[in-house]
């Protein structure tokens, strides 16, 4: 192995070896002490990272750095050929980027935890459990970390389930509250109904591309495409339903989706993370805001080259309900906690509606820096809730700048992060403002310059697919792959500057089959990135600035060292993951990731003018995105983060007001019931369940049990009769007699070598071998 | 003689008949006939002794070597068979003359006996048998030399001359004069044959001991197994000695035993596969020679966990062969010697020579599986040509040799017999939870952390560097305990009077 | 001071007992190392032994045969159950060199470090829990012993007659290289996988069970 | 005379089986009987290692099973040594012929 993988395995080993550890000598090591020994495990690995991130920002042949070595975990013999199943380490750009930022974001929170937990962590039937908190949060860097270096998705599925497990575990932490446990089980289930279609898309990848491994799954893909073999020559009935070729390859694509949509938390599935909220604080920092609900997008962008179109605009359909209803939500929440849980579910929706779209480098940037600012602003709100002793009403809180100033400083950078604020037109600002840009971009170029992009010259292409329509967008969409990011023509080896892919008919038949966004899921986000700085700004104001609304609440308030340290580490993280620090590595490894049949991957990056001709694109400025889009929602963090100064400017009576008013109360009912989700699952599912199950239990107890038990006791009465009639008195009483005699009589004959001494039986069995055995030398003999 | 009055049946005191009587006059005739002779020339005779022992395996094996290069000069060369008729002595002297070798015709009827391979097994036994009786004898009288000197006094000084080197064997002529005693109530039989028991398997463990790569008597491939299985068949002779004294005492040294032994032999086990991986055979001498490459090299510095490993083996092989702090079933201030409190005189020997014979055994496996067995720290590819006796000489004192194996084997013994005069005994429920709960659970992380290591990241450039992170530990701590022990013996005598009067109660 | 002859014989009982080890071809299967290099050891030879110099195998065969049978008619006289354990001891340890006179080296080590280092120690071990005289003995009834006897030598007889009268079509005197390590450990690992976690898993349970049966309330 | 084949270890190995079953009859010592049994496996297992020497092929089949049947023999003396234990706990004797509280 080469030293970047055994540092990578290293990492991953690290805080596994700690858990460890901690799980059997943890109640010794005592209360501060365990967390410091979770905390180096988890520097190991930030080590480890820092390593391989360097050597591979200074790599300079990174195609030989991604060819490594890998074992075969166990050989699957199938259908006749051999399928191993191999462990490897995936090392390339999302990887190295992807890792740096779990470990660098986990050290600041199991930093924190040390702080949080010295408070939160009350005695259990009898044992302290700050130990065992540091040792699930050990367990849970390690599975997370391996999900990141697997490079099969049959391991990736395995550390999958761990996460999840570690999930479970970290949100009943407090599992003597009866909310909590709850809160744990409803993630549990909610999760297993997602991986229940991970479970599906697997098997249909074992079924029809006879690999695990990532990039072999990815080229088998490809040609079965291009064959037209394997999966899309596959035609199956699914209960009667006929499914063939390319849907059955979509069915696939949404299988997969589907345990992204559990573990992140998308439209259906949603209603698992605001509960999660129960578990600590840090535990929401890290593994429902920074680094599991990411992992959905993660893997996404992993099988994105087993995406189809259709099951592509499955994806964005469902990022865009879900960052459009989360976000109406989380207007009205109270709950400090929900607030950033909601705008955690919004951001996710961003990531996954931008995935749909084919941003896919845009996606995964928005995922770095919505991990940095989102953990800081919950490790914020954990300060402020441990400052203020467990109160998470922000009506009960106001005016904690002068008690925290540094939770409210770094909490406001997280604010303007997430809400975008930077001067339009000039690349000045902070992480949001260019991630989400950039998903903006896509969505718009998908929904308006689609036909203007690749409309042009029909001609070209008409010859070689069907319809003329189709054909020539297919070459503009080789070039666009390719186009991304500038330099993939050097570390891709077939990936020509521009017309790389001029005469390639796999590409051509394929952007015919890239749907053209409607227009709705490019503007519910643009309303929605109208909205987010609206309530986070509330968020912060109702927190921070005013008068302290609850003076005993405000008197207690304080933050210690341990705990604003990982902050300013955090602030400083998103400030520079803003800056274009991750954005050129993901492009790059967007290069690869996206080299797939099924698969047109627009950049967030608007071509330059060079490259405006190299694609023959229109020049006229207003068909450029970003320009369109500084019109469009570029001063939108001024409009919301104005509105809710406005508003909350001075306590909470305006607001208050303007709740009363006649529709608003009713939109406010309906998102204070989160859109009746819960109620409807409760009702539907929870409730049909058990409905079912009384009427069918109360059929069999009346229909079938009763009814046997009535023919019984008649017929019994009946054979009564005719017996007691009949045959008791006639030959009943003398044949009971004869048994019972002859019963007694052959006992005694048979009890008589039942000695019961063991030596006597072994006597007799070797006895009865030797007359066997006589025998049968008899038969030969004879 | 006088009769005491004993609830049991004594027997009556014997004369000396037949080849009894002439045994005891030998005996007698030659210690005083060697007694002035051995206190004159102690250190000569105890070096010349060894090294005189080794040079006659050496030219043996020179001399099959050359027998061996007859026979396969021989025109009907067929296989030699045990009775050796294959060469005859006319041919041998043929050859000898078509050699020119001086004196041919003497030598053709040394050497024809030499084809015979019972003869050879003899002069193999017979040397085995030697070295089997030398270690023992001399580990004695160096436990009491340890022991007086980690006490503060001096120990056997007298007999022999010079630091009362020939105690030993003056104890061995006692014994084997003294009465044979069995009680009347012990089960005789088993009481009889009970030393024997304990003494045969240790001293069958030598025969598959490479002493060096070429000085094996028996190189087999389980050899291993073989000396594991015969440290742990002793302990048969120690129950039974045990049972059948039918002493309480003895019984109780006999059952702490089976219990120890039956224990303590699965941790001790399960380390042992930890270099048979690394070495990938269970051939002790292709082990060995697998170490060759200078003290980095050795298996113990492999990795972290061989390490452990070692550690871990030495601990559980002191508890194998009843050592000191594990020394219960012959504890003297508890169960007044456990199982041998019956026994005198030559029986009580034999279990002495089979405790420092089992001592010598296990030592050397630890040193041939994790301490390159018979090499010096140097690596063996820096060894000349051996092309004169010297040169050979030169390697053997340099690179690898029989002395350095010895050598090392009692630089373990030592530890051994420090360990016992320094560490006070521990509880038989503290023994065996040592075992089950700390000695088992080490042994396997050690082993599944080698096998990882093995799979992971054997040859990268990260386990070489922790090779030799882990060389440089040991070596630096071995160069501390050298300095120590120089100063220690430059001003020994007033760093024991020192010692002494330090330790005194109120100093 | 009185001294007897027996304490000398010492001296000759184990030099007797380890020639019966050291000439039997135990190297057989040690072919690895080129012959120069055996030094001291004549294993080179141990095959061809095997093969043509029947004197030697044909004098250990019956050696360890005599002891087998003997500690083995000791057993079934013997009254004493500890002096059975020892008898037995004979019995396993001349089983082991019938392995290794039958170039199963493996198999041979195995049965001493198991056989007679394990079971037997546990068996005296439960014999010195559980008798309550020093030697307690159970005699059993004579015609017992009779019809036992009668049993088992018709059982014998028989077997032995099909033993001795059946054509072994596979019997061959072809020189067959011992068993190596290499041999066991793919053949554990490959073919007998199976068998070989199902024994590990019977091993713990029969741990777990023991420990459990044996426990003091 | 001197050649020996499988014929000799098949003797030895029978006559050493038939000896351990009658250990087995005549031994009311719980752990004699144990003993009995394990001489019984002792023969078994030299058969297999004898037909695995002389059946002309390199294969070790049959020492693996001798393998397994001396792990087996083990593991049963093991958990013997303890039900020898528990009826001694029981009925304060190995007598196995005090066993029989259960016959009819």
């Amino acid at each position: 192995m080469g030293n970047y993988e055994i540092a990578l395995c290293l990492g991953v080993v690290a805080p596994l070896f700690m858990f460890a550890v901690l799980a059997f000598v943890g109640h010794r090591i005592g209360k501060p002490t365990s967390g410091w020994v979770a905390v180096l495990g988890v520097l190991i690995s930030l080590g480890c990272a820092t390593y391989v991130l360097t050597g591979w920002l200074s790599a300079t042949d990174k195609a030989a750095l991604m060819a490594t070595t890998g074992y075969d975990w166990v050989v699957l013999n199938l259908f006749g050929n051999e399928m191993p199943i191999e462990f490897k380490v995936k090392l390339d750009g999302l990887t190295v980027m992807m890792y740096f930022m779990v470990t660098l974001v986990s050290t600041c929170i199991f930093v924190f935890s040390i702080g949080y937990m010295a408070g939160h962590s009350d005695e259990v039937d009898g044992q302290c459990k700050f130990h065992r908190f540091f040792c699930y949060l050990s367990l849970f860097e390690f599975s997370m970390l391996g999900l990141l270096i697997s490079s099969s998705i049959f391991f990736l599925f395995v550390f999958w389930e761990l996460v999840g497990l570690c999930s479970y575990l970290l949100i009943g932490f407090y599992f003597d509250k009866k909310f909590a446990s709850n809160a744990a089980m409803k993630a549990f289930i909610t999760n297993r109904v997602g991986d229940f279609g991970f479970l599906l898309g697997l098997m249909l990848v074992f079924v029809f591309l006879q690999t695990f491994d990532l990039d072999q799954a990815a080229a088998t893909f490809r040609n079965q495409y291009e064959t037209q073999s394997g999966i899309f020559a596959a035609d199956i009935d699914i209960l009667g339903w006929h499914v063939s070729g390319m849907d059955l390859a979509t069915l696939m694509g949404i299988g997969l989706f589907c345990g992204a949509m559990g573990k992140s938390a998308q439209f259906p599935l949603h209603v698992w993370l605001p509960d999660a909220m129960a578990g600590p604080t840090p535990v929401s920092a890290l593994i429902h805001a920074a680094t599991m609900v990411a992992a959905g997008v993660y893997l996404v962008a992993r099988v994105f080259r087993l995406l189809t179109p259709d099951a592509q605009f499955f994806i964005a359909v469902i990022g865009c309900i879900t960052l459009t209803i989360t976000a109406l939500i989380a207007i009205v929440q109270i709950d400090i906690k929900k607030v950033l849980a909601y705008s955690t579910l919004s951001q996710l929706g961003y990531m996954i509606f931008g995935m749909g779209v084919g941003a896919w480098p845009a996606a995964l940037f928005h995922l770095i820096t919505h991990a940095f600012f989102k953990a800081m602003m919950f490790l914020g709100s954990g300060q402020v809730i441990e400052g203020c002793h467990h109160v998470q009403d922000m009506r009960k809180m106001g005016g904690l700048r002068k008690k925290m100033p540094v939770t409210c400083w770094t909490f406001l950078i997280g604010v303007a992060a997430i809400a975008g604020v930077g001067i339009p037109g000039a690349h000045i600002g902070l992480g949001g403002y260019f991630s989400k840009d950039e998903v903006l971009a896509v969505a718009y170029e998908r929904a308006y310059n689609w036909e203007d992009r690749f409309g042009g010259h029909a001609a070209e292409g008409g010859h070689r697919e069907g319809d003329a329509h189709s054909a020539a967008p297919a070459l503009r969409s080789g070039q666009v792959i390719f186009a991304s990011g500038g330099e993939h023509a050097d570390s891709h080896a077939d990936a020509g500057h521009g017309g790389g892919h001029h005469d390639d008919p796999v590409l051509a038949g394929i952007a015919a089959k890239q749907h053209k966004i409607p227009k709705w899921m490019f503007w519910l986000p643009i309303i929605i990135a109208y909205v987010t700085p609206f309530y986070m700004m509330r968020c912060w104001w109702m927190t921070f600035m005013g008068k302290p609304r609850d003076e005993e609440v405000h008197h207690h308030a304080h933050e210690s060292p341990l705990m604003w340290a990982p902050l300013i580490v955090l602030a400083a993280g998103t400030l520079i993951s803003s800056f274009y620090m991750f954005r050129p590595e993901l492009g790059e490894a967007a290069a690869h990731a996206t080299q797939a049949p099924l698969v047109v991957s627009v950049d967030g990056e608007v071509p330059n003018k060079a490259q405006h001709e190299l694609l023959g694109l229109s020049h006229d400025k207003d068909k450029d995105p970003h320009a369109a889009l500084i019109g469009i929602v570029g001063f939108a963090w001024v409009a919301g983060i104005g509105l809710a100064i406005l508003i909350y400017r001075n306590g909470l009576d305006l607001a208050e007001r303007i709740r009363r008013l006649p529709l608003i109360r009713f939109f406010h009912w309906c998102l204070m019931e989160k859109l009746f989700f819960d109620h409807i699952y409760d009702t539907v599912l929870v409730g049909g369940t058990k409905w079912v199950l009384a009427q069918v239990s109360r059929a069999v107890d009346t229909y079938i049990i009763d009814g046997i038990a009535n023919l019984l006791g008649r017929s019994t009465v009946r054979i009564a009769e005719f017996s007691g009639n009949i045959m008791d008195t006639g030959g009943v009483d003398g044949l009971v007699d004869a048994i019972g005699e002859s019963t007694q009589g052959v006992g005694e004959m048979v009890r008589q070598p039942q000695t019961g001494k063991i030596r006597n039986y072994i006597m007799f069995g070797t006895a009865g071998a030797v007359l066997v055995l006589a025998a049968m030398i008899a038969v030969v003999l004879s | 003689m006088t009769q005491f009055s004993v609830p049991w049946k004594q027997s009556p005191p014997l004369e000396h008949r037949g080849p009894a009587r002439g045994v005891v006059a030998l005996a007698r005739f030659v210690y005083s006939a060697a007694a002035p002779i051995v206190s004159r020339f102690p250190g000569l005779i105890l070096t010349s002794a060894i090294v005189f022992s080794t040079l006659a395996v050496w030219i043996h094996w020179e001399l099959f070597s050359y027998l061996e290069t007859i026979a396969a000069s021989d025109l009907n060369g067929t296989a030699k068979s045990i009775w050796g008729q294959s060469l005859t002595v006319g041919e041998i002297g043929a050859y000898l003359q078509s050699n020119s070798v001086a004196a041919g015709g003497v030598l053709k009827y040394l050497l024809w006996p030499l084809q015979m391979e019972l003869f050879r097994d003899i002069v193999g036994l017979a040397a085995i048998f030697q070295l089997f009786n030398l270690i023992p004898v001399y580990a004695i009288w160096w436990e009491r030399k340890v022991a007086g000197r980690i006490q503060s006094r001096m120990g056997p000084m007298r007999v022999g001359g010079w630091h009362g080197w020939a105690q030993s064997f003056a104890d061995g002529v006692k014994l084997v004069a003294k009465e044979d005693l069995v009680p009347a109530q012990a089960d005789g039989m088993l009481f009889k044959i009970a030393p024997y028991l304990a003494f045969v398997p240790s001293l069958l463990a030598f025969l598959c001991f490479p002493l060096g790569s070429y000085w094996v008597f028996r190189n087999v491939d389980v050899a291993l197994i073989f000396i594991i299985a015969m440290v742990g068949i002793e302990v048969v002779g120690v129950i039974v000695a045990g049972w059948a004294s039918n002493n309480k005492w003895s019984v109780y040294g006999a059952m702490r035993e089976a219990c120890q032994m039956v224990s303590y032999e699965i941790p001790m086990t399960t380390v042992l596969l930890v270099p048979i991986m690394t070495a990938g055979t269970l051939n002790m001498v292709q082990i060995g020679d697998a170490q060759s490459g200078g003290w980095f090299t050795w298996n113990a510095f492999h990795n972290p966990f061989t390490f452990i490993a070692f550690i871990t083996y030495y601990i559980a092989s002191l508890a194998n062969c009843k050592r000191a702090p594990f020394d219960l079933p012959e504890s003297e201030s508890e169960l007044v010697a456990g199982f041998h409190t019956e026994y005198s005189g030559f029986r009580w020997s034999l279990f002495f020579f089979a405790e420092y014979a089992a001592m010598f055994v296990v030592s050397g496996l630890a040193v041939t599986l994790f301490l390159g067995a018979w090499h010096t720290p140097l690596p063996s590819t820096w060894a000349f040509e051996e092309t004169s006796l010297f040169k050979i000489l030169l390697n053997g004192i340099l690179f690898s040799s029989p002395f350095w194996f010895i050598f090392k084997c009692f630089i373990f013994i030592y530890i051994q017999l420090w360990i016992r005069w320094t560490l006070p005994r521990i509880r038989i429920d503290q023994v065996l939870y040592s075992c089950v709960q700390v000695m088992f659970p080490i042994a396997c992380v050690a082993l599944v952390g080698h096998a990882v290591w093995m799979v992971l990241l054997d040859g990268s450039m990260f386990s070489t560097l922790i090779r030799w992170v882990l060389g440089l530990i040991f070596a630096a701590v071995t160069f501390g305990f050298l300095s120590v022990a120089a100063f220690g013996y430059r001003n020994g005598r007033r760093m024991v009077g020192y010692l002494a009067v330090k330790q005194l109660p109120g100093s | 001071m009185t001294l007897r002859l027996n304490q000398l014989m010492v001296f000759a009982t184990p030099i007797i007992i380890a020639t019966l080890v050291v000439i039997a071809p135990v190297q057989a299967a040690d072919t690895e190392l080129p012959q120069s290099e055996q030094g001291l050891t004549l294993s080179d030879q141990g095959i061809q032994k095997s093969a043509d110099g029947g004197m030697l195998e044909a004098l250990m065969f019956y050696i360890c045969a005599a002891v087998v049978l003997g500690s083995g008619l000791a057993i079934c006289l013997s009254k004493n159950i500890v002096r059975m354990a020892v008898y037995l001891f004979g019995t396993l340890a001349s089983v082991a060199l019938m392995y290794f006179l039958l170039l199963a080296n493996f198999i041979g080590v195995i049965q001493l470090i198991v056989y007679a280092g394990g079971t037997l120690i546990l068996l005296i071990f439960g014999v010195m829990l559980t008798s309550k005289s020093p030697w307690a003995k159970f005699d059993v009834k004579r015609n017992e012993m009779i019809a036992a006897g009668v049993i088992c030598a018709l059982f014998a007889g028989m077997l032995l007659m099909v033993v001795v009268n059946a054509e072994w079509p596979l019997e061959t005197d072809a020189v067959v290289v011992g068993s190596s390590m290499t041999q066991f450990g793919s053949a554990l690992l490959t073919d007998y996988l199976v068998p070989f976690e199902a024994m590990s898993v019977l091993l713990l349970v029969v741990m777990i069970g023991a420990a459990y049966m044996a426990r003091q309330e | 005379m001197f050649e020996i084949g499988l014929t000799h270890y098949l003797v030895v190995a029978t006559l050493l089986f038939v000896m351990g079953i009658y250990v087995m009859m005549t031994k009311r010592n719980a752990i004699g009987i144990l003993i009995g049994v394990e001489m019984v496996l002792n023969g078994a297992n030299i058969n297999l290692v004898a037909f695995n020497r002389y059946n002309g092929m390199s294969g070790i089949d049959g020492q693996i099973t001798s393998l397994f049947v001396i792990v087996l023999a083990a593991a049963e003396a093991a958990l013997a040594v303890a039900i020898c234990m528990n009826f001694y706990k029981n009925l304060n004797t190995v007598d196995v012929d005090h066993g029989d509280t259960l016959a009819g």
